[in-house]
């Protein structure tokens, strides 16, 4: 049996399918990110918290509730999102005029309190979060094992990526959000209302994390912590990709989850900090990053 | 240009000139009591108020004169403070020779973060640092002579110029103070000198720096540099105070603390980030013994100031105070 | 137009071309501005005087041609660079620092020569000795009274005067203009227009402007361009006269500026 | 002859980060309930207990530390999860002469070379839960090992003493891989465990890491194939957090779980009132520590630190938590500790009836000989 | 001159817009004392008067994009005052701002279509095409990145599409050449012909002479004249002295 580098191939099949796997999250999540930025030039530092907030509440209707996954995928990502409208209504809209580093600054913030608020509650080691009946068990490639439940996860969210790329970048849609970042009171003064519009952008962008939340429970546990160190690794991505840019930001994070996979199969200490080298290079070769327009 | 001035606005402008006297005045009346505060209050946590400060201060040369947001400045006090650790621990330097290399090995970080980073502004800047940072956060957990998680333990103070013994707590105090008014110092010339007000400048209005013939990135490397090495001298001291350095120092929780201390003191006054350091370490101290969750209150601060509160505690003073000049 | 001797032209444009992505905005131009002389580029909407303006002050980088300035190749030079060396610009929108004093405006250009500008641990009052020449230039403009008043605070026409101020600290030798007195109301134009001409007494002024009669006042040479290329050239009297630059330009003439 | 009439016990511990469920507040009630049973007085003093949170900050824990000794007449420090604050601790108590009973943290070094005089290391340490699951899974006839380490030094240390004990009994590692902190998805590791061969993966990690590696393993379907998950360093808090559904068919070593025998029912109940859910290890552990001190304190009549830490090592540890313990010189209290394996979602009668006894660690094979700890207090 | 626009059927005479005692704020500093003026149905007016007269101050008023208004402006009979301001222009008011407003992330074809059709009768892309040759072709340009003049044109150009019946056109000639000056006289001429009611606000009262029906000169946030064009000759000298040239 030939190899490659030692390595020999199904096992590497393998690896890079679970690196598809982990990058769709990563695309998911640097999705809505890129969304806030492009659309409000907003930094959201509480989408990790978001995303938490996401798989509790998913946990909280299973358990509470009695609403399932099904359910808690369509109720959860309403529940972030409306939550997101209230933020952004009641604070993130007061900095729009200031600088863009405020609302970096008051993200954190609000990451700070939502994820101590959980972790005050329900404690640090985490909720367990059944996988749904239906995708239970698995398929035996050959090469791999693969969990139905992490098909389904690459299904969906590739789905949801595309979805709302084509949404924003064929739609006059984007066109309202990208031209009401530029110049929020011009485009009102063409009768749009853009407070609305922003405050439903923002709820769709962190709906995206609530909804990859949702996704992630079964597969890691429901915890207060789980969003923490992801951010910082899709905020890499984002940057990587062009901070803004969709596109950008979706075909990023599937690469790095790939190059992630890799890397934990050659070099697994580094798979932590390949991205953040990644983001070096990138940045010395292309300082707007992969997709990003120079402003 | 609308962009230019945007990333700026952040940086509020610093004490007129008018006021000069008025910040020797109370600069004199606060280093009389610095000097006589360790009989009343407890000297570690002077200490740490001092180190902290003095990490604060550094991160305000940047944000406050030249207009960008590092979120990566825990890098170089806890790196540095790795630093201190190792060399007077493993290797029996001297505390000045320690504090020396937590220096330079924090300068030489900075020149690489600033390599990379110095080419964008606003929050591209501030999530560049960010990552980079965490690159140093992972590199201080996998490193075998930061001993993980257990960090570097029982760091000698040692003898300070082979003549102060810095075991003594009042030594060690007034070598910390010794240390932050010097760091302070620098960092005052600093931002009155003319590099200064080039920096000023750039902040304003970067084409039109670059227009009067100024390399601007060269500008903002120096301070990006400068406010590493004082971030780095604040780590090292650290180390030798608590003797110890750990991977608190270097999360990116550390980072946003430095922010919210200069936010909370007032971003772009020379004392904001002092009183913000002051007070963020006696906030943590107190909520030690309490049942509130410490993340929830220090997040409760950062929205309230980012919301109603931006010029920060020294800032609101100042602009209290009756304008003068003109 | 007859080959000037070269010591004469102290900025000039070989075969200047810039594309973008297939749109070509300034083809082949070749642009010789004589020492001591303030020369106008003009032109109808679109026809590439910004950016030949941009090209020439090195915010964009030419696709082909040449740029020589007193002799010397600056193609490749970067915008810091050419202004160190005497070819300093404005931008269209006011350009100052809002936060600073007019004095200090004025005093960061001032101070650059002094070498100083890395030395954070120099005082101050070590700019303190330029405070007299700031303020020979700020009467110069007529901003006296207004020394000591942040930037921000000033009327639009006075922050142009300022910007002026600032350029001038420099003591350029060419002096780039980008409209300078687009946006301005008639009070201001004309006190503007005649301090161009005055700073422009013993030094280079190279100015790109729609407001035809000031240009017609000022300038010695008109440059006009049409679609990327240059359509005439010549002094006012010259240049108005040409029919083609009246098709293309000023049309049947009574709506122009005043 | 007790100093201010007080004796002031601080309980320090993470109140709010990681190690909060594993010992938080719930080490604050153990402490005061062994408090309570001597009325909260001993050697006619009253007894307080006063709680702090570290934050798992070491810089928290020394100058909390600092200031409750210089400031805050406290005579005994408990507790301190995280190594690294409770190695700052173990130097100023060192320094300051106070006792300090570590149930929380599992650095061998508090009792190695950093050991103190008036340091008792009490719950657990690294090495009693990585040799000890090392030997008891090779006695099962688990011989082929591969880890799953943490890149830093405490999962190194792990997987190097489990090491060191299957291959002096003549086991095998057939691999280990490397991932560093807070890595969330493990999939990519276990599936190289899995194709291994191994007979057990060991977990050579800890909290969210090891929870995360469990629940994908299952997902994996790993112990279904016939593989054994062990986890290196992991508490009922962790288990709870799982569900046994994930969790089922995992072999840990703990040094106390609640429903052993009827004093520890008993007092896991009284806990439970208190707290709403049973006790850690950790947690039982520091109201046995404490309550040893205490019994201490009386015996000597005073709270000189010197006649209490003789005292302690002098009487036998005897409580709900540990039968026959006794301290050795360098400071670590041994007692017999457990092999454990989760039990599955059928074998489970109800709430946090999670784990199967499999096997009782003597004390003397549970934990590291003295002599070899390198603690100089031993002669 | 571009055929095929549609001939709204005009009614000149009505009042179009009225402002009455408009006072209006930014923040602290109150801009706008009481400013009166009438537009009728088909008519071109425009504002005179320095920098900082308050004649953008009045259009912005006017979208309701100023901080605080009192007073009344009404259009076609209604109050604007207190209304919502993305409904203003959902009326059939078109804003050409004076600083353009071309967005840099949108190609100029999305920056032509971005305003919402608000009523029938817009002018159609090959129409404006027709008007401004300059925008042909260019569609797929990143908007900014058109020369100055050229955003000027998509500016207007923009406006024409959506319809609306009243155009408000702030220092439309600035920065253009003389022959798009021309050019556009021609085309407020053809809009006014089309029954378009236009304001407009110049500082190149030539141009304003050619195409206005009477003239409004502010000073200091008021109205302080009305000149009606066929009098502008009369009264060349009280206007020099209040544009100060
Ligand atoms: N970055 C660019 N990308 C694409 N096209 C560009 C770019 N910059 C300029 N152009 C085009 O080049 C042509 C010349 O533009 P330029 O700005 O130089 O004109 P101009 O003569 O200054 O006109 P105006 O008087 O209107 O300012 C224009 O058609 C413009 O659309
Ligand atoms: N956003 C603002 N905040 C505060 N004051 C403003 C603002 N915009 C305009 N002003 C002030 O309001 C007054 C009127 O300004 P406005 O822009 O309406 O003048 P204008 O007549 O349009 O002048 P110009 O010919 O320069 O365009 C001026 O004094 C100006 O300084
Ligand atoms: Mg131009
Ligand atoms: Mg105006």
């Amino acid at each position: 049996m030939f190899s490659l580098l030692g390595v020999p191939p199904q096992v590497l099949f393998g690896q890079l399918l679970l690196g598809l796997i982990n990058g769709s999250f990563y695309a998911l999540l640097s999705l809505g990110l890129a969304v806030i930025f492009g659309m409000l030039n907003v930094i959201n530092f509480a989408h990790g918290a978001l995303y938490m907030v996401g798989a509790f509440v998913a946990w909280l209707l299973l358990t509470y509730a009695g609403v399932g996954y099904w359910g808690a995928l369509v109720v959860a990502p309403v529940v972030v999102g409306l939550l997101g409208i209230v933020l952004e209504k009641t604070m993130l809209s007061r900095l729009y005029k200031l600088d863009h580093l405020y609302g970096l600054l008051l993200t954190f913030g609000l990451a700070l309190i939502l994820e101590g608020a959980f972790r005050h509650q329900y404690g640090v080691s985490g909720q367990p979060y059944p996988i749904p009946a239906a995708l239970q068990g698995g398929q035996n490639l050959g090469f791999m094992f693969l969990p139905n439940y992490r098909a389904w996860v690459v299904v969906a969210s590739l789905t949801v990526c595309f979805g709302t790329w084509f949404a924003i970048e064929r739609t006059k849609l984007g066109a309202y959000l990208r031209a009401a970042t530029e110049n929020p009171t011009l485009v009102q003064a063409f009768g749009i209302n853009v407070p609305v519009m922003v405050s439903l952008t923002y709820g769709f962008g962190v709906a995206l994390a609530g909804l990859a939340g949702v996704l992630a429970a079964p597969i890691y546990q429901v915890s207060p912590l789980m969003g923490t160190n992801l951010i910082i690794i899709v905020f890499a991505v984002v940057v990587i990709g062009g901070m803004g840019s969709i596109l950008g930001a979706i075909i990023t994070g599937l690469g790095l989850g790939l190059l992630e996979g890799l890397t934990k199969v050659f070099y697994p200490e580094a798979s932590n900090i390949v991205v953040f080298v990644v983001m070096a290079i990138v940045l010395l070769i292309k300082p707007a990053g992969l997709f990003g327009r120079e402003r | 240009m609308s962009a230019a001035s945007n990333s700026t606005s952040v940086a509020m402008r610093g004490p007129s000139r008018g006021s000069t006297m008025a910040t020797t005045l109370i600069a004199a009346v606060l280093l009389l009591i610095a000097v006589a505060a360790p009989f009343v209050l407890y000297p570690v946590f002077l200490m740490k108020v001092l180190c902290f400060a003095l990490f604060a201060c550094a991160f305000n040369l940047l944000i406050g004169f030249a207009g960008l947001l590092s979120f990566g400045h825990a890098a170089f006090f806890g790196g540095a403070a790795y630093v201190t650790a190792h060399v007077v621990k493993e290797w029996g330097w001297a505390p000045e020779f320690g504090l020396l290399a937590a220096t330079v090995v924090a300068a030489g970080l900075g020149l690489v973060f600033g390599l990379i980073a110095i080419r964008r502004q606003g929050i591209y800047f501030a999530m560049i640092t960010l990552a980079l940072s965490q690159m140093v956060f992972f590199l201080a957990l996998q490193l075998p002579f930061t001993h993980g998680e257990d960090g570097i333990q029982g760091v000698p103070r040692g003898t300070l110029f082979g003549l102060f013994d810095l075991s003594q707590p009042l030594t060690m105090y007034y070598t910390v103070l010794a240390i932050f008014v010097a760091g302070f110092a620098l960092i005052w010339r600093t931002v009155h000198s003319p590099f200064g007000q080039v920096l000023k400048a750039i902040r304003e209005n970067e084409p039109r720096a670059v227009s009067l013939g100024y390399r601007t990135d060269r500008y903002k490397l120096v301070a990006f540099v400068l406010s590493a090495s004082l971030a780095g001298l604040a780590g090292g001291t650290k180390a030798l105070v608590f003797q110890l350095a750990s991977l608190t120092d270097v999360t990116w929780q550390m980072s946003g603390e430095v922010v919210l201390m200069t936010l909370l003191g007032g971003m772009g006054t020379l004392f904001g980030p002092v009183v913000g350091a002051g007070l963020v370490v006696t906030l943590e101290s107190y909520l030690a013994s309490t049942s509130l969750p410490v993340p929830v209150v220090i997040g409760c601060i950062f929205v309230v100031c980012v919301l109603v509160f931006r010029r920060g505690i020294v800032g609101e003073l100042l602009a209290r105070l009756p304008r003068r000049g003109h | 137009m007859n080959a000037a001797p070269n010591d004469d032209i102290i900025l000039e444009a070989r075969n200047l071309t810039k594309e973008f992505k297939g749109f070509v905005a300034v083809k082949e131009v070749n642009l010789q501005v004589r020492r001591g002389t303030i020369h106008a580029l003009i032109g109808p909407n679109g026809a590439g005087k910004s950016t030949v303006f941009n090209l020439l002050t090195k915010f964009l980088t030419p696709t082909r041609g040449q740029i020589l300035y007193k002799g010397r190749d600056i193609t490749r030079t970067k915008p810091a660079d050419i202004a160190l060396m005497g070819l300093v610009r404005s931008f269209q929108i006011s350009a100052v620092f809002p936060h600073l004093s007019v004095l200090e405006n004025v005093r960061v250009a001032l101070q650059r020569p002094l070498g100083t500008s890395f030395h954070f641990w120099k005082s101050e009052s070590s700019l303190y000795d330029l405070h007299g020449r700031a303020q020979e230039l700020i009467e110069a403009v007529n901003l006296t009274p207004w020394a000591n008043h942040t930037a921000a605070e000033l009327p639009y026409g006075r922050k142009r005067a300022l910007e002026i101020a600032t350029t001038l600290a420099l003591d350029p030798e060419v002096m780039l203009l980008d409209e300078p007195l687009a946006g301005m109301g008639h009070e201001d134009i004309e006190g503007t227009a005649a301090l161009i001409k005055r700073v422009a007494a013993d030094r280079t002024v190279l100015m790109v402007e729609h407001n035809l009669s000031v240009v017609a006042h000022l300038s010695d040479t008109i440059t006009v361009l049409r679609r990327g290329e240059i359509l005439a050239e010549g002094p006012y009297q010259v240049v108005s006269k040409n029919p083609q630059v009246m098709e293309a330009y000023m049309g049947t003439g009574g709506t122009g500026h005043a | 002859q007790v100093s201010d009439n007080v004796i002031r016990i601080g309980v320090l511990n993470d109140r709010s980060g990681i190690y909060a469920d594993l010992a938080g507040e719930g080490s604050a009630v153990a402490a005061r309930m062994a408090a309570e049973e001597f009325g909260n007085k001993v050697a006619g003093a009253a007894v307080e207990i006063v709680v702090a949170d570290h934050q798992n900050k070491a810089d928290i824990a020394a100058s909390k530390a600092r200031e409750w000794v210089d400031t805050g007449g406290v005579d005994a420090i408990a507790d301190v999860p995280n190594s690294a604050a409770a190695l700052a601790v173990q130097g100023i108590t060192k320094e300051k002469k106070r006792i300090f009973l570590m149930s929380g943290p599992g650095a061998t070094a508090l009792s190695g070379a950093q050991c103190s005089p008036y340091g008792f290391q009490w719950t657990y340490d690294n090495y009693a839960m990585a040799a000890g699951t090392g030997r008891a899974l090779y006695e099962q006839g688990k011989k082929k090992w591969f880890f799953v380490t943490a890149d830093y030094a405490f999962g190194q240390s792990l997987e190097e003493e489990t090491t060191k004990m299957v291959k002096s009994l003549g086991g095998t590692i057939v691999g280990s891989v490397r991932h560093p902190l807070g890595t969330a998805d493990f999939s990519s590791f276990l599936l190289q465990a899995q194709g291994s061969g191994a007979d057990v993966i060991g977990l050579a990690n800890a909290g969210g890491d090891t929870v995360n590696a469990v629940k994908q393993a299952a997902e994996f379907g790993i112990t279904q194939s016939g593989q054994s998950l062990a986890g290196l360093l992991m508490f009922i808090s962790d288990v709870n957090a799982l569900g046994l559904q994930s969790a089922q068919g995992l072999m840990l070593t703990t040094g106390f779980y609640w429903d052993m025998d009827d004093q520890t029912r008993d007092w896991s109940k009284k806990f439970e009132a208190k707290v709403g859910k049973k006790p850690t290890m950790v947690q039982a552990g520091v109201y046995s520590a404490v309550k040893h001190y205490l019994k201490a304190v009386e015996a000597a009549k005073t709270d000189d630190a010197d006649k209490v830490a003789a005292k302690m090592r002098e009487l036998p540890v005897e409580d709900m938590f540990a039968k026959k313990g006794k301290i050795a010189a360098n400071g670590r209290m041994f007692h017999d500790m457990y092999l454990a394996q989760v039990k599955t979602p059928a074998e489970s009668k109800g709430a946090w009836d999670y784990y199967k006894i499999v096997k009782t660690i003597p004390a003397d094979t549970a934990f590291m000989d003295p002599k070899q700890s390198g603690c100089a207090l031993v002669k | 001159m571009p055929d095929g626009m549609q001939t709204k059927t005009a009614r000149t005479g009505t009042a179009m817009l009225e402002i009455a005692d408009l006072h209006g704020f930014y923040g602290e500093s109150h801009v706008l004392h009481g400013v009166s003026l009438e537009v009728r149905q088909g008519e071109v007016v425009t504002l005179l008067g320095r920098n900082g007269a308050g004649k953008t101050s009045t259009m912005r008023a006017v979208m309701g994009i100023m901080g605080k208004r009192t007073g009344s402006i009404r259009f076609q009979g209604t109050e604007l005052i207190g209304m919502a301001q993305h409904k203003i222009p959902r009326l059939g008011i078109g804003y050409v701002p004076e600083e353009r407003g071309i967005f840099s992330s949108l190609s100029v074809d999305e920056n032509l279509t971005l305003p919402p059709v608000v009523k029938e009768g817009g002018m159609t892309v090959p129409q404006i095409h027709d008007l401004f040759p300059n925008l042909k072709g260019r569609g797929s340009t990143q908007g900014t990145r058109l020369s100055g003049g050229e955003q000027q044109m998509l500016a207007i150009a923009r406006i024409l599409r959506t319809g609306a019946t009243l155009i408000l056109l702030d220092e439309p000639t600035e920065g253009l050449a003389p022959v798009i000056i021309e050019q556009i006289g021609v085309a407020v001429r053809a809009l006014k012909a089309r029954g378009f009611t236009i304001v407009l606000v110049e500082q190149n009262f030539r141009f304003a002479a050619t195409i206005a029906d009477r003239h409004y000169v502010m000073e200091e946030g008021h109205v302080v004249d009305m000149i009606p064009n066929d009098q502008l000759q009369a009264n060349m000298d009280k206007l020099h002295t209040y544009l100060g040239v």
